[in-house]
């Protein structure tokens, strides 16, 4: 076991302007360059927050909610709460009104903190929801000059209000400080969950900080580390990276311009730690393709046969095996000619330890990046355990495993193939939900992820097979695990989402969304006219590339015994994406497979009567919120 | 002048006051007046041919009237050159995008800073002193109008290079920095599709809103201009017909008859 | 008196000069006219012109010194002298393909770009057809005949003497090139007002794009137009030649053409005959006058000087269209 | 391809508009600075300072001089050789009525009374535009040339009619005359050149520059917006004037040593600048220094190869010459109005994307 942990947050934050008093703690881009803040002035700055919020009458324990794009003063504002015992609970940028309502009104947040107009009209809308909310505090005044300002304060206004009586504020903030202690809570973060309402997991300090301390060691993460906070603030990776990592080591959390500018961000910065979901790597890599694409011929032959030659030599010189010196000098030129300059243009140059997690990651997406030199490793883990279970060490990367328990991590494999976990990191409570928290985590505190696995025996890495609750049979008798072939499916960039439908059926179907850049450009260069996305999806072309790729995949499938009766006979192109704003997506974009099924129950009766198309329409909800109804005839292709 | 317009004088930027404008023997505006407040968004419109631009032209010195007089500011304005108008902190857009092609984003808009940037030639040859520092100034200064315009992921790209719907919010940001007391706006929506129009709509309602400030401009779209606009004035054949809030002006008979067989 | 009538006769030969100024202009004219192109190359032209008449006169073998170096071999020309006639026809007939290929190789390339561009590729051409033209003839001072009467004109020195008792030293070319221009701007206008071809060349000019939706062909105008600035620098370069010697420098006194036509205006036919006549007598008369004052050769810059000092108070020329600048 | 530019971030404002923001240019910049002072001087010789590096450098001044007027603030002018005289003669009148001002001090007032003559060539800039322009500027190119040649005063009633220069030295080191060391030439050349290419960038990318640029590309615009026009083409004369009449004053004393106004300064040496920045890029400072380079050495390119190798004579190498420049000018124009300087941009470019295309 590893010692206790002894500080909070707000005192990471002391020890750090301490003892790294000059050096940057936060960079922004903002104005067209990056405008930075030293630990020091980011304990001004959040004491000047917290005396705010004193200021605001905001009492221990009350729940701020936090919502808006990663700013350092979002991030700020958050540690400001812990520092006078209230308790931060940051909320999906991106949720709809609803939502939003259901979380503030669940945590009876007294004080929200928006980070434009767009954010505070969502608050105001739900107003009715959230009874409790008394103050909205916003970052950006722009827009909000004719809003009622009774309950509504710019964030520059705080000081105004510390300064009228500031010795008493100090005062009050010292007391309340000393009452801090690591047990108490750190914040309260709301996971989506594929199914009902969002619970709201309860961290403590200590879960926070061991976890952020164990993992820190794992990857010898230190001070000098650089990353750039894009991810959503409500999402638990962001909050250990950007609060608990970062506080812990002392190293510089960077936030970008706009989400338009990302990228380009992402290059100036150059993270030495990175974190994306799989989805992003295959964005990224999508796009790399297409512009490859466009290259002319000799240098995409020169692209393809380096690449060709990294896929079979790269993979291995991460790991350290031996290689024979021509395929070393090979893969040396290439490294000149492609993989440097690749990595340059990705962003990625300066990344050291690189992690994806969330979800199954396409192997020929994982080895592309690996295999271009970015250490990029998988990693298992839940808001429920502060992130962390299972990680990858260095030199022990596969695809296809998420590698092996965390410092303090214990693992435990039921009879059903579940996996419960118990660790340093693991939380406290549902908020408000003690049935939820009883049926998740037991006395002794074992916690159940829900994900069915196993643990390879040669070497202790843990591998995942799919939700536990999703794990079927089919008709047969045979393992139906529909997220695997999901993946699989997943893994050809003109394939962007699809459900695997087969349980206790006499065979598999699929309904697949294409990625509309990658088919749109596909559609360009063949002169393929389309007016809409939906005309473009039900294109016989389309329909045979689809059909190609399912092909590819049963192949696969048919050689592994245990998963041979995944073999997907039909399937059929969607006319509409699926989208998280009509419920059949999560907010981090996983497959609501429950929801699809209900929803197009139509089209799955469809796919195993055997009828060569059906007619259907369904309900689609806009950016703006209303709702409308789109119908198409769709065809259905045996494979 | 009587009582009344003289205490008004306080509220109003702009007074024109019987304006004439002749070229050669052709009258494209006569005797034409009428005042712009502070603060509000004044809209001039009408056929056509009109004389709309004229009136564009003369408030920014790029045309002087035979006839008439120019209150800014409660001063009766001399005659003036165009770019000593600019001085008076009048900025404009233009119909057909006047940016200048061959410059970025940034450097366009830093040229909108023109009338603040007074360092000598030397400090500017050696870039020091005054020079660098007048930069840096000005420089926060467009960028928080980039900001404002949402235009940050093409700030360094040559204007040449950008769809038609940028380059008009970047030729609005231009005449922004230049900080205008007022604003004049000449067509602004032309040639936009809806979505586009909607932006500018937006941007134009923030710049008169958060900024404060005072806008007149010229549009075809009647919808946008009632949308838009506190007050209209209408011109037809260089001469003012109408004058007042939107609904007032939609409905004054004159006006119909004027816009009667131009399609809208 | 005597000064008087001195100056008269300095003035006559300015007019005669002004006259070849004024048909070197006219080349550029047509073609600005019709094509938007300020063609600098119009100077250099004349003197390609004057280069391959006298070379296919002489029998000048093309390119023979560059061959001769190539090979070694010491080629001379031909030995014969072509009939001038022959002469002339080959000369207009390499113009056209000049004018062909100008359109063909550059001005096909370089539609709706600046016209500044365009101006600046003329220079480029003026630069390759002088290389070319003393490579293909060789760059040593040729003397021009093909017949055209040449010397004091007696008949005039008599005549004035019996007038004046003063005899007017008037050169027979002179005379003869003063015709043959007249005869040439009443042919170029009657071409232009009466010929079909004409108007379209005038539609051209007026508007472009009019011009293009009503089928007209754009780039069969510009080779038509062209062609006549090539037939125009053949007509300057005949004279001039004969007049001074065929060598680089006539390209510079063709030069000359532009101060005129600022004087005249770039669009403007009579203006560009006014100019010439205008520029001719003036420089004349100016360093007749006050030439030896501020030590001669005045003629250098003087037209340069006056059309700067006149398009001060009339940018757009004497016979040019007003400029009105809109927003 | 070879710039790895993940992780350059610029934290302030003058840092984000440094000259060289990319690490690796700026490491390419230092490169060129250490050879260019500190290696050449130590590798010279009569024939390389001669016929290539002086000449060089002082075309270069010229033309970044012409690209300021030309490329920058758009207006043609053709009077570069008429400016380049007034240079050379002030430097001479300079130079023998105050033997005792040093050559530096000079050569900077020659500039600076080209300067003055510039502002008044450039006066009719305000009401005469375009091609208008380029033939007026003719004017001062032809009065200008003459007025050195026919008043005797200016080349100090010399039997000849050409001027050459005493011997002058800076710090001791002979820089001007028939015994001058290469090396010294060169030097002094170089340091103009750099110095002015210096204050040049720092000149373009300021106020004072936006205005230029401003004027080039939509002049009414750029007055409404509060451009005084007459104010920003006179300066852009003066300052191209300026450079001008340097390069013409470094041509004059440290280069030839001797001149005749005709035969220096023709209207073909007008031409010759025109074309440098032509094909070295219109408003770009190291289009400058290109041009000039390709300028000054395809002729010595031409004239080693056929005259040296082959033997041909030198007439023939000149017709040449003639006919190739006057092709790339066309060819240029055509498919890269922007020059090699626009070459060089697009090459980086790729270079910095690779390996995606665009």
């Amino acid at each position: 076991m590893t010692t206790a942990v002894s500080y909070t947050i707000p005192e990471l934050l002391d020890r750090n302007a301490e003892k790294y008093g000059d050096q940057i703690a936060n960079r922004e881009k903002e104005f067209g360059i990056w405008q930075s803040w030293t630990w020091k002035e980011v304990q001004n700055q959040v004491e000047e927050i917290a005396l705010g919020y004193l200021a605001l009458g905001i009492k221990e324990g009350d729940h701020i909610a936090v919502l808006g794009r990663n700013r350092p003063k979002l991030y700020w504002s958050m540690v400001a709460a812990q520092r006078i015992g209230a308790v931060p609970v940051p909320i999906y940028q991106d949720a709809v009104g609803d939502e939003i309502g259901y979380v503030l009104g669940h945590c009876e947040a007294v004080l929200a903190i928006a980070g434009d107009q767009e954010q505070v009209d969502k608050i105001l809308e739900q107003q009715d929801k959230c009874k409790s909310l008394e103050q909205i505090i916003y970052l950006d005044p722009r827009g909000l000059r004719n809003y009622d300002h009774s309950r509504l304060h710019s964030f520059a206004s705080l000081h105004d209000a510390v300064d009228q009586n500031r010795k008493k504020y100090e005062k009050e903030l010292q007391a309340r400080q000393e009452k801090i202690s690591p047990e108490k809570i750190c914040v309260i973060l709301y996971t989506s969950g594929t199914t009902g309402n969002p619970k709201g997991v309860v961290l403590s300090h200590v879960n926070i900080i061991s976890a952020s301390r164990d993992s820190s060691e794992f990857d010898s993460l230190s001070q000098k580390e650089t990353v750039l906070a894009y991810l959503p603030m409500a999402w638990v990776g962001d909050f250990i990276f950007s609060i608990g990592q970062a506080y812990w080591n002392g190293f510089c959390v960077n936030c970008p311009e706009s989400s338009q500018t990302m990228m380009h961000d992402l290059r100036e910065i150059g993270p030495s730690y990175f974190f994306a979901p799989p989805r992003v790597f295959e964005s990224l890599l999508t796009t790399c393709m297409i512009r490859i694409e466009d290259a002319g011929k000799i240098k995409r032959s020169m692209f393809q046969y380096f690449m060709k030659h990294a896929r079979k030599v790269g993979v291995p010189i991460m790991t350290g095996e031996k290689i024979s010196p021509t395929e070393s000098l090979i893969y040396r030129i290439g490294e000149i000619l492609v993989y440097g300059p690749l990595r340059n243009v990705l962003g990625l140059s300066r990344v050291r330890v690189g992690y994806t997690a969330g979800e199954a990651i396409g192997p020929e997406i994982f080895d592309f990046y690996r295999s271009i030199g970015i250490n990029l490793k998988q990693l298992y883990g839940q808001t429920e355990a502060s992130v962390f279970i299972t990680s990858q060490p260095d030199g022990e990367v596969e695809a296809d495993s998420v590698g092996v328990p965390g410092q303090g991590v214990e693992l435990r494999i039921d009879d059903r193939g579940e996996i419960f976990y118990r660790s340093p990191g693991t939380f406290i409570e549902y908020y408000k939900n003690p049935e939820a928290t009883k049926s998740t985590k037991d006395k002794d505190g074992w916690v159940a992820t829900g994900d069915a696995g196993f643990i390879d025996e040669s070497n202790g890495h843990l591998k995942i097979i799919d939700r536990a609750k999703d794990v079927g049979k089919m008709a047969n008798g045979k393992l139906f695990a529909p997220k695997y072939v999901e993946n699989k499916l997943k893994f050809f960039p003109d394939i962007l989402e699809t459900v695997v439908f087969g349980n206790n059926r006499e065979y598999c179907t699929a309904m697949v969304n294409i990625d509309l850049v990658s088919v749109g450009n596909w559609a360009e260069r063949n002169n393929v006219v389309y007016s809409s996305y939906q005309e473009l999806a039900g294109h016989p072309e389309v329909y045979k590339i689809i059909q190609n790729y399912v092909r590819q995949v049963n192949e696969d499938l048919a050689g592994d015994e245990k998963l041979s009766g995944c073999i997907v006979k039909r399937f059929l192109v969607l006319h509409k994406e699926l989208d998280a704003d009509d419920g059949e997506l999560t907010r981090t974009r996983k497959v609501r497979r429950g929801v699809i099924e209900d929803k197009y129950s139509d089209l799955v009766t469809a796919l195993y009567d055997g009828s060569k198309e059906i007619h259907t329409t369904s309900e689609v909800t806009y950016e703006d919120g209303r709702k409308g109804f789109i119908s198409a005839t769709l065809k259905i292709l045996d494979v | 002048m009587d009582q009344t317009e003289a205490t008004n004088r306080n509220d109003t930027l702009m007074d024109i006051v019987k304006v004439t404008l002749r070229f050669g023997g052709v009258k494209a505006l006569s005797d034409v007046s009428f005042n712009i407040q502070r603060g509000e968004i004044r809209a001039i419109i009408g056929p056509n041919g009109a004389g709309k631009s004229s009136m564009l032209n003369v408030i920014n010195g790029f045309y002087t009237p035979q006839e008439g007089e120019i209150w800014f500011e409660g001063k009766l304005r001399p005659r003036l050159k165009p770019h000593q108008i600019a001085y008076q902190r009048i900025a404009r857009t233009f119909q057909n995008i006047a940016l200048f092609e061959g410059m970025t984003v940034l450097d366009n808009m830093m040229t909108g800073r023109m009338i603040y940037m007074k360092s000598g030639l030397l400090s500017q040859l050696a870039w020091w002193g005054k020079a660098e520092r007048e930069e840096t100034e000005n420089r926060l200064i467009v960028e928080k109008i980039i900001d404002f315009l949402e235009i940050q992921a093409i700030r360094k790209t040559p204007v040449g290079m950008l769809p038609y719907g940028l380059q008009k919010r970047v030729e609005l940001g231009r005449a922004l920095a230049a900080e205008p007391m007022l604003l004049l706006l000449d067509e602004p929506m032309a040639g936009m599709n809806n979505e586009e129009k909607e932006d500018m709509c937006r941007f134009i309602l923030d710049v008169n809103e958060e900024l404060g400030t005072t806008i007149a401009l010229i549009e075809h779209d009647m919808g946008v201009v009632m949308d838009l606009a506190d007050r209209v004035v209408v011109i037809d054949h260089g001469e003012k017909i109408a004058d007042g809030q939107p609904d007032e002006v939609r409905n004054d008979q004159n006006v119909i008859d004027a816009y009667l067989g131009v399609s809208h | 008196m005597q000064t008087l009538l001195f100056a008269l006769e300095v003035s006559l030969n300015g007019f005669m000069t002004g006259i070849l100024y004024a048909l070197v202009a006219l080349g550029f004219v047509l073609i600005f006219k019709a094509s938007g192109v300020f063609n600098y190359a119009q100077g250099v032209m004349v003197l390609f012109a004057a280069l391959t008449l006298v070379g296919l006169q002489q029998g000048i073998v093309p390119f023979e010194h560059l061959i001769n170096n190539l090979l070694g071999t010491s080629i001379h020309g031909f030995g014969w002298n072509m009939p001038t006639f022959l002469a002339l026809l080959l000369t207009l007939l390499t113009m056209l393909l000049l004018a062909w290929l100008v359109e063909k190789l550059i001005l096909k390339h370089l539609v709706n770009q600046n016209p500044v561009i365009l101006f600046m590729a003329t220079i480029g051409l003026a630069y390759f057809l002088e290389g070319f033209g003393d490579l293909m003839w060789g760059a040593d001072l040729k003397k021009l005949d093909i017949g055209v009467p040449m010397g004091i004109s007696d008949t005039v020195e008599q005549a004035t003497y019996d007038w004046f008792g003063y005899g007017f030293f008037i050169d027979r070319l002179d005379i003869t090139a003063s015709i043959v221009a007249a005869l040439l701007v009443i042919g170029l206008t009657i071409f232009s007002q009466f010929s079909k071809t004409g108007r379209a060349l005038r539609a051209v000019a007026d508007d472009h794009q009019a011009a293009l939706s009503v089928g007209i062909s754009l780039r069969r105008i510009w080779v038509i137009v062209w062609s006549i600035a090539g037939l125009v620098a053949l007509i300057a370069g005949i004279f001039w030649g004969s007049k001074s010697g065929v060598q680089f420098s006539l390209s510079l006194v063709a030069l000359k053409a532009l101060p005129v036509l600022m004087l005249g205006g770039l669009t403007s036919i009579p203006g560009a005959i006014v100019g010439g006549l205008l520029i001719g007598v003036g420089e004349k008369l100016f360093d007749f006058m006050v030439g030896p004052m501020i030590g001669g050769a005045t003629e250098n810059w003087f037209a340069y000087v006056v059309a700067l000092v006149f398009l001060l108070f009339r940018p757009q020329g004497l016979f040019g269209e007003k400029i009105i600048e809109r927003v | 391809m070879f710039y790895r530019e993940v992780g350059e971030f610029k934290t302030s404002y003058p840092q984000d508009s440094e000259s060289f923001g990319i690490r690796l240019d700026k490491y390419g910049y230092y490169l060129v600075l250490f050879v260019a002072f500190a290696l050449v001087p130590f590798m010279i010789n009569d024939y390389w300072a001669s016929a290539v590096l002086v000449p060089f450098l002082v075309w270069a001044i010229a033309s970044l001089g012409l690209n300021i007027l030309t490329g920058h603030c758009g207006q043609i002018s053709l009077g570069t050789g008429g400016f380049m005289a007034v240079g050379a003669y002030s430097c001479y009148k300079l130079m023998t009525s105050f033997p005792d001002l040093n050559i530096i001090f000079c050569i900077i007032l020659s500039g600076l009374i080209t300067a003055g003559v510039g502002i008044l060539f450039g006066i009719p800039s305000l009401r005469i535009k375009g091609f208008y322009l380029a033939v007026a500027t003719l004017a001062s190119q032809f009065f200008l040339v003459w007025l050195f040649n026919r008043v005797p005063w200016f080349y100090n009633y010399s039997a000849s009619g050409q001027i050459s220069t005493p011997e002058r030295s800076v710090f001791g080191i002979l820089v001007t005359g028939p015994n001058v060391q290469p090396w010294a030439q060169y030097m002094i050349c170089l340091l103009f050149a750099f110095g002015l290419a210096w204050g040049c960038r720092n000149l373009t990318r300021g106020s004072l520059g936006r205005k230029w640029m401003a004027t080039r590309d939509m002049d009414i615009a750029a007055e409404i917006i509060g451009v005084n026009l007459l104010q920003a083409k006179l300066s852009a004369f003066a300052i191209s004037s300026f450079y001008i009449g340097i390069a013409g004053a470094l041509f004059f004393s440290v280069y030839l040593g001797a001149v005749d106004a005709t035969e220096a300064f023709g209207i073909n040496q007008s031409f010759l600048v025109l074309f440098m920045i032509i094909i070295g890029g219109l408003g770009s400072i190291l289009g400058s220094f290109i041009g000039a380079a390709f300028m000054v050495l395809f002729p010595v390119l031409l004239k080693n190869i056929l005259v040296g190798w082959w033997e041909w004579d030198a007439a023939l190498a000149t017709h040449l010459e003639f006919i190739s420049v006057g092709f790339l000018i066309i060819v240029f124009l055509i498919f890269e109005p922007h020059g090699l300087a626009q070459l060089w941009r697009l090459l980086k470019q790729k270079l910095r994307l690779w390996p995606y295309p665009h």
